[in-house]
């Protein structure tokens, strides 16, 4: 390459570089660093791991995090499922129109904020919404239901709002799966179910895996749906941060929450990938 | 290939719609146990739609498929004697060779030691012993061919498709890959029904050739069958190189007849037996290797056509080596040089005569193609 | 098609098609019935466009739905600025590990919780951060600097949580061109101006149209990022939605406000293809 | 053509390395204006490496370029006298045909009337009036690599070079393409330089040819020097088909010499003033086009190669068909049928008696390639 196209790329990469840099380690770091400090007086610290013996030591954040994550692998698996067969659908059977069409569905859940599509479920399943009335009506139920406030509330939230990150990925590896070696799978003697499990699922893998990646950390990290749709037992773990850094102003312990959190899931995920046999590298492909 | 054996393969009337356009329209035929069955045609003449039907992938729109006798109406494509050869192989990618060989077998149920066993003795046949624990990306292109065959043939199937399997190679393979698949063909005894649009493979390897265009057969034949006495003019055009004129008939004398080109040429030609008649047009379709070359026109008194042109370009190609001739029309005629060598001293701008025989001329009525 | 394929497509299809109406649909609806509704007294409504009405006629409603509109095509054409260069690294001048590893970087913003990525910036740029440090240290600044709370905070959090919804569908349609095309572009006497000009961004066009449009829409309705970095005066057009929601109760001129947001966002969306003469379905290709 | 004429493009030790690999090694040509030159090799032997250093996407790692005359280093793409056809063509499918073949002119800075008069002046020359205004997709493949040549052609190049612009099309345009693309160079009287990998291309349509393999030229010369005269047993092998056989040889006397075969054969060859004696190890090649089939020995007597066997396969191809016939051996020998027509009623398991004269089996040292 001539000197002057060298440059150019130069160049080109400086923006990426920096917002690496400035925007993606520097907050951890730093993060990291407040979080090593024990507040000992009126803006007076000291280095110390005391406010992670306190997230060990008090039952209740551990089991908030542990909840928060079950929850998370429960969304991932219900997303998975879902998004399997339209993906499937989108990828290999649609055709042009149809098939753009169902793309841009996916599409939808960032076309209508986050907020105001939370506040639009919790119209429809409130006390006194649209849901509880009609099962009134049918007389399906003979008083009027709630049915916000509680965990399937919040299953549905973050499943609706994980779809596009599973199809996408999902759809992206579908789609490279020459459609002649499905047939050639079934030419040779294979029924639908061992050609998904034998050729379909092993070459989806690596879409499977990042898609699952990215739907948990969403779920794990969404603070609105959790907190709007679920009840007062629903504590999701984003809140014990939340309030830590905005109710109590302890930003030393809430840093320490933030960091225990990206620890924590980046140790389940790790986890998982050895489990499935997956290493990241094989699927980013 | 006695005609008293059953068929292994039999179409009757088959027929496929898709929405107005008709793929395959009302074709029939047979393919006797143990050949080699081409069927040629461009892309788009409802070829690949045959044989998706032979294989399942697609319904007839009418007619029927019979595979040695039983009606294959409603069996679905794994439960079918058939197997295929995809056009691009379609290994699975995510499975050892090993593997793939003994898909089918696994699908039958067999146990494991018997499928390692056929796996073994399936690649001992295609010349690959010992390369099961390989993964598909590290074999070669005339490897993956061969493997793609096996994993067909450990199955036994009635008969064996081939969907053009030869154009992912490139050109020094694929010569030699004709020859080989051939072999194959032979060492299994299996019906091959082989797809393709280059004449070439279908005239070297197969017993039976079925020329296809527009979604209906326009000869079925052996190749000599096609290339000497082809019975359209699409075949004519098709199969082989040829040059052709159009023009009117001027005299009808038994099989031979005199045209007028629009040109302005008058040769003669012959018409095997079809309905031509004066007033007619018609085109003549002649091969450059009938056509004679010589430095005087003396030398071709026994032809009945004979032109004097010049060379116009010098087409050297080894043993196929080729001229264009200027007739006095002003067309251009294409001329196979002798391979004795003989004349390939013609440089561009030479004055040459050139002859054929009327016979050699095959008429068809004109507008037929 | 045998029928018992068709079937298995149909059942395919169900889920899609009960999340596209359940989910999409209907709360949408059913918000727009509630905004309809103008409280008379303690559980009593009329049906009228009251709220509306209250929507138009204060200046501080409208005022802020304005800056918002404006700061969020501020924050995409920044996002498209910085990541077209990004994604023209990504699919046309890397290759396979770095390619990967490049990709990789861009969905790290979906690895690490919004919240706590928000607040990683904020004890980054406090008057006590990291940064403000820095400043006093370097002797740039002889009092501690306050970077928090300003619109250019809340454009630095909106541009890198867009930045993936823009990568994406730019690095799709610039890997779809042809290295041969931009090559014969030179070939033929064309400098790197007007290759770009001519040849890689109409390419590139309905990437650049649909990644904009999903910037627009997320950036508009984001709510921790300026809730949390941004001051006093940067309100935001989805903090009045929640204010309504949350804080006042009156989910009438909520839902309102959800639906002019949904409403005006789409007409400015539509203006824009208007403008560049795009549709949405050559933006799908 | 004459030698007193500048050559239109020099490479001078023209040298490339990729890391370790050396991709171009030390190349040197000149190709005379007004001449049709390619560059024939199998895939990943450098064809390509020199092709986009001449057109600037690549800087050599030594050794210099010269167009007309003036050298090429540092000079970027888009300043350089020579344009490029792409293999898959590159047209621009965001513009009409009109704008594509405008795409040169308009960065050249000329007016709007002045750019529409070539382009129109352009397409009547590539036979296509009036489609200006089409997009790309509508065109056919034949159109397509037309209007490729003629965006080119408008800006006028000291050299065009051309990178296996043939290889998307199906076979029966190929063959078309071929004469067309060596009238449209006698028409617009450029320099083309050609990089393929199908032989019958290159010796088709080309003035001179050069012969690739591994980073260096084998062998440079025309079409019937490299077909009946190869310099190395790699052009013997690559270009045009050839029997092979590896031995020892047993005699030299003057240019011919006697090879004892490794399956066991004793065979008469030429080394053409190679340097070969007795006791090394040789190739011979023989073409099978040289080898004559007889019905009797009596009919070969002339020949010093003399083979009697048994037919094991028919390869019917019209004028171009073939046997091959199984040696004493136990070899296959690949021989082509008299375009008579004599000898097509072979068939397999007659036995045949073959023969070739010693002049026609090329020695080269064997492991030469």
């Amino acid at each position: 390459m001539r000197a002057e196209a060298k440059l150019g790329f130069i160049l080109l990469l400086t923006p990426l570089l920096l917002w690496l840099t400035l925007l993606i380690f520097i907050p951890h770091v730093d993060m990291f660093l407040v979080s090593l400090r024990e507040r000992v007086g009126v803006g007076k610290h000291d280095t110390s791991l005391a406010n992670y013996r306190t997230f060990l030591t008090e039952p209740l954040y551990l089991w908030t995090f542990l909840r928060t994550a079950v929850m998370s692998v429960v969304a991932t698996a219900i997303t998975l499922i879902i998004a399997f067969p339209v993906s499937y659908y989108i990828a290999k059977i649609a055709k042009g129109r149809l098939q753009s069409a169902l793309f841009l569905l996916c599409l939808i859940p960032f076309y209508v904020s986050e907020l105001v599509r939370t506040f639009g479920w919790m119209i429809l399943l409130r006390e006194t919404g649209l849901v509880s009335n009609l099962l009134l009506w049918a007389g399906l139920a003979d008083q009027p239901v709630e049915m916000l406030y509680n965990d399937a509330a919040i299953m549905v939230g973050l499943v609706y709002t994980s779809m596009l990150f599973m199809v996408v990925p999902l759809v992206t590896t579908l789609e490279s799966l020459d459609d002649s070696v499905i047939e050639a799978g079934y030419d040779l003697g294979g029924t639908g179910f061992s050609v998904l499990r034998e050729i379909v699922i092993p070459h989806a893998a690596p879409g499977i895996v990042s898609g699952c990646i990215v739907v948990f950390m969403l779920s794990l990290g969404n603070y609105l749906t959790p907190t709007m749709l679920g009840g007062k037992d629903s504590l999701w773990f984003t809140e014990l941060i939340y309030s830590q850094f905005i109710v109590r102003f302890n930003w030393e312990l809430g840093a320490a929450f933030g960091f225990m959190l990206l620890f924590l899931s980046s140790l389940i995920v790790w986890g998982m990938l050895k489990i499935t046999g997956q290493t990241l590298e094989k699927t980013m492909g | 290939m006695t005609p008293d054996l059953a068929p292994d393969l039999n179409c009757a009337r088959l027929t496929k719609r898709f929405g107005d356009t008709l793929a395959v329209d009302d074709v029939s035929f047979d393919v006797p146990p143990g050949s080699f069955f081409s069927i040629l045609g461009p892309s788009g003449c409802g070829k690949t739609t045959i044989m998706r039907m032979i294989a399942g992938f697609l319904d007839p729109s009418s007619g029927d498929i019979r595979i040695k006798g039983r009606s294959m109406a409603g069996v679905p494509p794994n439960k079918r004697p058939v197997n295929m050869v995809f056009q691009h192989l379609a290994l699975f990618p995510m499975m050892n060779i090993a593997d793939n060989i003994g898909y089918g077998l696994r699908r039958q149920g067999l146990g494991k030691a018997e499928i390692a066993r056929k796996v073994d003795a399936a690649l001992e046949r295609i010349g690959l012993p010992g390369i099961g624990a390989r993964k598909v990306d590290e074999l070669s292109g005339g490897q993956k061919q061969r493997v793609a065959i096996a994993r067909c043939m450990v199955l036994e199937p009635d008969v064996l498709l081939l969907d053009e399997p030869l154009g992912a190679l490139d050109l020094k393979l694929r010569e030699h890959m004709k020859v080989e698949l051939k072999a194959l063909q032979a060492a299994f005894d299996t019906t091959f029904v082989y797809i393709t649009h280059d004449q070439s493979e279908a005239l070297v390897m197969s017993d039976q050739i079925a020329v296809m265009n527009n979604g209906v057969f326009e000869q079925v034949g052996s190749a000599r069958d096609l290339y000497y006495r082809p019975d359209t003019a699409f075949v004519a055009g098709f199969v082989g190189d040829a040059n052709r004129w159009q023009g009117r008939i001027t005299a009808v004398n038994g099989e031979a007849m005199q045209i007028e080109t629009d040109s302005g040429l008058t040769l003669r030609g012959a018409r095997h037996g079809r309905s031509l008649n004066v007033g007619d047009r018609a085109e003549v379709f002649v091969r450059p290797e009938a056509i004679r070359i010589a430095g005087t026109p003396e030398d071709l008194q026994h032809f009945d056509n004979r032109i004097t042109g010049t060379v116009t370009s010098l087409l050297f190609n080894g043993a196929a080596s080729r001229i264009l001739v200027r007739d006095t029309a002003g067309e251009e005629i294409e001329v196979t040089l002798p391979q004795s060598g003989e004349y390939a001293a013609l440089s561009r701008g030479d004055a040459v005569h050139i002859g054929w025989s009327g016979d050699q001329g095959n008429c068809f009525p004109a507008g037929a193609a």
